[in-house]
């Protein structure tokens, strides 16, 4: 077997397609690339996981007879039965729901905290690259600078001083969730907000890496002759970077967002293991997990569905975002023999 | 009036080094260029990669500053132009681009590529309109209608240059500057491009500012012919005169560079070899810039530029040697 | 080259200087103080506790102090542990991380790059895919959790190594491999996908064609291009390990700095999280030094006087 | 002496949209001191033609499906074990490519990617190979040798790099010499000047050359013989005297015909090549140039037509089709 450049199929020149045998080599990159990602199996069996995840996230906590913050001291910690398909914890809950509970949390926080991120990340980059010269210089100094911040320390900083109980920002979460969800304005909702909060503060300073992805894919496509051929029909900035530059570099933009949301939830497990995640009575894959790690030698089943849980979570994730870089790149072979 | 009049055209670049960014030379890209293009007639601006006829179509089309000098676009300066004025000089000069597989946007039909230029300028119609403004430009060219739902890598190196020629008819322009619109393509496709643009000169009146690195694409569609060294031209004329009686050294030696595909020809003529390599533009040489290279070179070629001086009707060439023959 | 290691060094300065900076105002303003949890704290003691550690002084003075003090390398007293200073507590706790960070991450890269060029070497292939399949576990399993079960295997159930503590080579075994596994996981997948990129291209042909072994192809041509984007994660990748290790020393009870650093911020022991983020930063900013340099080393058309 | 003898060759690549049989059976041979220049449109199979014989064609998704290649008359290198390839590879035959900058690699020094050819087929010993490697950097006329091995690609020109890739195949003074493309990335300055070398070495050496190109110039200047290829078969082979003069094939002639010429007459119109190349995917059974062919008549959309070799002013000349073959039995 040769590990050979796969030049002479790959490359449209060298086959020179003309029209009347275009219809058996599909219609657009897009639908090249969609093909290919069907044609990855593991891909698709991690979208249809991941969907499956959220449905049961959203489900089961509302179809069960348990309550995620429900005690039950006298049951205490019991392995899985038919009443408990996950066993319960020390204090008798319910693992099931709490885990899919937990799963909305997790889910809630990863998308977040991208969402932030691709928002910054991408607005930063596209600016810093398209502009070049000392915008550039000067936002990529701000990036560099932020990539030495201890995060760990802002993390707990935001918790303990932006995020207090009754501080503006809880009150105005409550103010604009109230109406939509009348719980928002118990004292008991204030976790929700404080892990919202601090992930959507997470999310705002991860983008850096998105902004050099970015950064860099506007450089190099600015470069282009069809970027030049825009200009020299008298085509904006604004329609250039929007209608030419983004579209051309979604691709590495699309497999970055979808890797980052893996990083995040771990990101989340890893502060809810230092205490400084989700807190009791919510939970996390993370927290759960967390709490499971204490109880190993003991209430093995206390670890084992949550970090499952987690860790199908962040394999399925990342086997989607390798699936879609490979579906992305058009070296990519197609042969098989 | 000239549609086309360049007086004294320089680009130069500043080059920046360090961490401070300060200013070490200054690269000399096209350095104090002249000449003017008839409507409907065609330049053609040969030279070797590195010589400046990119950045000098660039300058003149208004992509790149321009340091020194007019670009007069039908009277108008476009060189001092901005904004709007710009804009809306930018609908009489097009260009067309040489690699036919990176200046089309791949993630555009045809239809969005060739239509662009109308939408930019407010000038497509809605809908079916459009369509049909785009058919007609894609049958100028050549390509069915039915292309316009495709996509560019769909199409051979051949059909994109079409599709990008459409774009550049799009607006109606008076000048279209070709930068080496050819050499990507294979040898057999060249002459149906080539004939391509001869008849959309006879059909619409167009004017070329044709760019080539070799002389024989220049020689079936330009009516003169402009050769750049170095960032200078160094012989200007009438093609059948340059090409027939080529005057610099330089065009001696690039006629000699092209292969006849005749081998009886081929076998019979003459070898002129330059030594060397193009130079970079980093650090040209002093007094005439192609010295080096050049098998005549004496004393004087070292220390003093050779401007440009007439030795035939129209043909003028730009150096120290007695060339009047 | 020295001129690009002045410079960076040149930049280490004012750098550090910010991030210590915006660390030093969002602590204070934080509100609490490093006394406020403890119980039984006579109003008295606490004014005099707060005198005798200059907290009571205005912002400004607080923290021209702070850099005054920084100036002579003392980062000042720690304020829970009444007599030690914060550059004893460093000066104690960094070489134990240092040496448990070096240690994983040297397994990582011993794992992580060998299976990496496996994969690609046998893409497609069944080898490609064990190899990547583990690989994509080790990242998906967090380390607090990898941790209790080789401890649980390996010491509860074998009895083969210590549970916990770092006093002999194997008390070291457990934790750096905890740490250093899912790095050799995200190593491993850099280096498959930076090979294949290599593979693909044109000189490797050309390497082909000179009757060359696979074997000479990907070591003489492809690894180095192959290994560049492992060489850019060891930057971030550093931090991300500091992360791993600060677990790792909670879970096998390593008296290492990471040990510290949760208790410091949370207890806003406000020197102690200066000497912690001064130390992070600069290491991290060294790193990153060292990589470009590297880079620099392994791409030969990176020119590291040219920006 | 007939170095190359390649037979029928058939080389296939199996891609998810179908076959793409990108070589169809293709025959030609190169001889000692001689060239022979493989002539095609892009995509006609020429490039792996040239790969094929290496034994370089990537797999998957590309294998050798039929046909033999003969080395030196006896041994077959499509049968040839990938081990005895290498032996080969770089040493008797030698491959130069087509851009030159990203042939070869960025990461090492111009000595390094030199001397390790000399180390591997020559045995010899670093000092010693150093030694040879100037000299090889010097016959293919770069400057200032000695300095040049510390350097890298990127810092070479375009026509320095090409040198410095021809001494690399040139290094172990191979007998086979296939140059595919090796000058159309470069200036046509530039380009006469490699050539010039070229036909210098090949002359000292007494070098066999299969010298890839889709420019008839190239052609006429560098050729004895001339293959011309279409949709993976050779439709015609001769002499260049021939082929470029008085092309029997109408493919070859509308080529011929098509090329743009720095002499002669102007033309207001150039003759062109109309249409297009066929589709790789679908191979029609007669003849893949029946589409575009002014010619045609009725079997040549049916039959393949067969390769049938004439004799031209003592001159062995092959054409692949119906009309002109007719045409010659019937005068």
């Amino acid at each position: 077997m040769s590990v050979l450049p796969h030049k002479n199929m790959d490359e449209p020149a060298d086959t020179e397609a003309p029209l009347g045998a275009l219809t058996a080599l599909g219609s657009s990159l897009r639908a090249d690339a969609w093909r290919r990602l069907r044609g990855n199996r593991t891909a698709v069996a991690s979208a249809f996981l991941l969907l499956l995840l959220m449905f049961l996230s959203v489900v089961v906590p509302m179809a069960s007879r348990f309550r995620y913050d429900a005690t039950d001291l006298a049951l205490g910690a019991a392995p899985p039965s038919l009443a408990h398909f996950m066993g319960t914890d020390a204090l008798g809950r319910d693992l099931l729901v709490r885990l899919f509970f937990g799963g909305r949390i997790s889910f809630a926080v990863g998308l977040i905290a991208t969402l932030v991120s691709f928002v910054i990340g991408c607005s930063w980059g596209a600016t810093a690259g398209y502009f070049g010269k000392n915008v550039d210089a000067v936002m990529m100094r701000i990036v560099d600078v932020l990539y030495t911040f201890p995060f760990l320390i802002l993390v707990i900083v935001l918790q303990v001083f932006f995020a207090n109980q009754g501080g503006v920002l809880h009150r105005s979460f409550s103010y604009v969730l109230g109406p939509l969800i009348p719980e928002a304005r118990e004292p008991s909702y204030f976790p929700v907000f404080q892990i919202v909060f601090v992930f959507a503060a997470l999310g705002s300073i991860s983008w850096l890496t998105m902004a050099r992805i970015v950064r860099g894919q506007v450089l190099t496509l600015r470069e282009q002759p069809f970027v030049e051929a825009a200009r020299s029909l008298g085509v904006g900035h604004f329609a250039i970077i929007f209608r030419h530059l983004l579209p051309n570099a979604l691709g590495p933009i699309v497999v970055y967002t979808t890797l980052t949301v893996p990083e995040i939830m771990l990101t989340e497990a890893f502060l809810s293991f230092l205490g400084l995640g989700t807190q009791e009575p919510l939970s996390s894959w993370g927290s759960l997990a967390a709490a499971g790690a204490d109880a190993l030698d003991i209430h093995p089943w206390t670890l084992v569905f949550p970090a499952a849980a987690l860790a199908l979570t962040l394999f399925a994730f990342n086997h989607l975002g390798d699936g879609l870089r490979d579906a992305l790149d058009p070296r990519t072979q197609t042969g098989h023999s | 009036m000239n549609l086309l009049e360049v007086d004294a055209l320089s680009v130069h670049f500043s080059l920046r080094r360090g961490w401070l960014q300060r200013r070490v030379g200054t690269l000399k890209a096209v350095d104090g260029v002249s000449f003017t293009l008839a409507a409907g007639r065609t330049l053609g601006l040969v030279g070797e990669s590195g010589c400046g006829k990119s950045t000098l179509a660039r300058a003149i089309l208004q992509l790149l500053p321009v340091t020194h000098g007019s670009v007069f676009l039908n009277g108008v300066d476009v060189a001092k132009l901005g904004g709007k004025a710009l804009k809306s000089a930018r609908r009489s000069m097009q260009m067309v681009f040489q690699d036919p597989y990176a200046s089309l946007d791949p993630r555009m039909t045809v239809l969005d590529i060739v239509a662009e230029p109308l939408d930019t300028h407010g000038l497509a119609g809605r809908d079916v309109a459009r369509r049909r403004q785009v058919a007609e430009l894609l049958g100028r060219v050549g390509l069915p209608a039915d292309a316009m739902r495709r996509y560019p890598h769909e199409f051979s190196g051949g059909q994109r240059q079409r599709v990008g020629i459409a774009r550049a008819l799009a607006l109606g322009p008076r000048l279209v500057v070709a930068d080496e619109p050819v050499s990507a393509l294979d040898m057999s496709i060249r002459a149906q491009i080539v004939n391509l643009f001869a008849s959309l000169q006879a059909e619409l009146g167009i004017a070329y500012l044709f760019i080539a690195h070799d002389l024989a694409v220049v020689k079936h569609l330009a009516h003169e012919v402009a050769v750049m060294y170095l960032g200078r031209i160094v012989e200007r004329g009438p093609v059948d005169r340059v090409l027939s009686a080529p005057g610099h050294p330089y065009t001696q030696a690039l006629h000699a560079a092209v292969p006849d595909p005749d081998p009886e020809s081929e076998r019979k003529r003459v070898r002129l070899r330059l030594k060397g390599e193009p130079p970079s533009p980093l650090d040209a040489p002093r007094g005439c810039a192609f010295h080096p290279r050049c098998p005549h070179a004496f004393e004087r070629c070292r220390v003093e530029t050779p401007r440009l001086r007439e030795v035939f009707a129209g043909h003028e060439v730009a150096c120290h040697l007695d060339l009047v023959s | 080259m020295t001129r690009f290691l002045l410079r960076r060094i040149a930049w280490l300065v004012p750098t550090l200087w910010v991030v210590v900076t915006l660390v030093f105002f969002l602590l204070r303003l934080a509100p609490g103080g490093p006394f406020d949890g403890e119980r039984a704290v006579p109003a008295e003691a606490l004014r005099a506790l707060e005198a005798k550690y200059h907290l009571a002084d205005p912002l400004w003075r607080q923290y021209v102090d702070f850099l005054g003090g920084l100036l002579h390398g003392d980062l000042g007293p720690c304020f829970r542990y009444p007599g030690r200073t914060v550059n004893e507590l460093i000066r104690m706790s960094l070489p134990v991380s240092m040496l448990l960070g070096t240690l994983a991450m040297t397994l990582a890269l011993a794992v992580g790059i060998p299976l990496g060029i496996l994969g690609a070497m046998r893409h497609n292939t069944w080898v490609d895919s064990a190899a990547m399949t583990v690989s994509m576990l080790g990242i998906s399993i967090p380390r607090f959790v990898l941790a209790p079960l080789l401890v649980l295997f390996f010491s509860l159930k074998l009895y083969w190594l210590p549970v916990a503590r770092w006093e002999s080579w194997r008390h070291m075994i457990l934790p750096v491999v905890a740490a250093g596994l899912p790095a050799a996981a995200t190593i491993a997948r850099l280096t498959r996908a930076g090979m294949l990129d290599v593979l693909k291209s044109d000189f490797i042909r050309t390497a082909h064609a000179k009757g060359l072994s696979e074997r000479a192809i990907v070591v003489r041509h492809a690894l180095r291009g192959g290994l560049l984007p492992v060489v850019s994660y060891l930057g971030p990748g550093f931090s991300g390990m500091l992360v791993g290790t600060l677990v790792v020393e909670r879970i096998f009870n390593i008296p290492g700095m990471g040990r510290y650093f949760v208790e410091a911020a949370s207890n806003r022991e406000y020197n102690l999280v200066m000497g912690i983020t001064l130390v992070y930063g600069g290491l991290l900013m060294t790193l990153n030094t060292l990589v470009d340099v590297a880079y620099a080393w392994l791409d030969p058309r990176v020119r590291l006087d040219e920006k | 002496m007939t170095l190359l003898a390649v037979n029928g060759l058939e080389t296939t690549f199996f891609t998810r949209e179908g076959e793409v049989r990108a070589v169809d059976g293709a025959s030609f041979t190169v001889e000692r001191g001689q060239v022979l220049c493989l002539v095609g449109e892009s995509g006609s199979g020429k490039s792996v033609a040239a790969l094929s014989i290496l034994g370089l064609v990537p797999n998957p998704p590309g294998r050798i499906t039929k046909g033999s290649i003969l080395w030196h008359g006896e041994e077959d290198l499509v049968r040839a074990s990938e081990r005895r390839l290498r032996e080969l590879r770089g040493n008797r035959i030698a491959m130069v490519f087509q851009d030159p900058m990203s042939s070869l690699n960025p990461y090492l020094s111009v000595g390094t990617q030199l001397i390790e050819v000399l180390e591997l087929h020559r045995g010899m010993g670093r000092r010693e190979a150093e030694k040879h490697a100037i000299r090889a950097l010097g016959e293919v006329a770069i400057p200032a040798p000695e300095s040049r091995l510390r350097q890298h690609p990127h810092e070479l020109s375009g026509g320095m790099r090409q040198r410095v890739m021809i001494a690399i195949a040139l290094a172990c003074e191979p007998e086979l010499l296939i140059a595919d493309e090796p000058t159309t990335a470069l200036d046509v300055t530039v380009q006469a000047q490699i050539l010039d070398l070229l036909d210098d070495l090949r002359q000292q050496r007494g070098l066999g050359v299969l010298f890839i190109t889709h420019d008839l110039g190239v052609v006429s200047r560098m050729a004895e013989r001339v293959a011309v290829m279409y949709a993976g078969r050779i439709v015609e082979e001769g002499h260049v005297d021939e082929v470029l003069v008085r092309p029997r094939h109408p493919y070859a002639e509308a080529l011929r015909r098509s090329t743009l010429r720095l002499t002669g007459e102007r033309l207001p119109k150039l003759p062109e090549l109309a249409g297009l190349p066929p589709s790789p995917f679908a191979r029609s059974a007669g003849c893949a140039f029946e589409p575009r062919c002014a010619l045609r008549v009725e079997a040549c959309r049916s039959v393949a037509p067969e390769e049938r070799g004439l004799t031209l002013f003592g001159r062995s000349h092959r054409v692949r089709c119906h009309v002109v073959l007719a045409e010659k039995e019937g005068g």
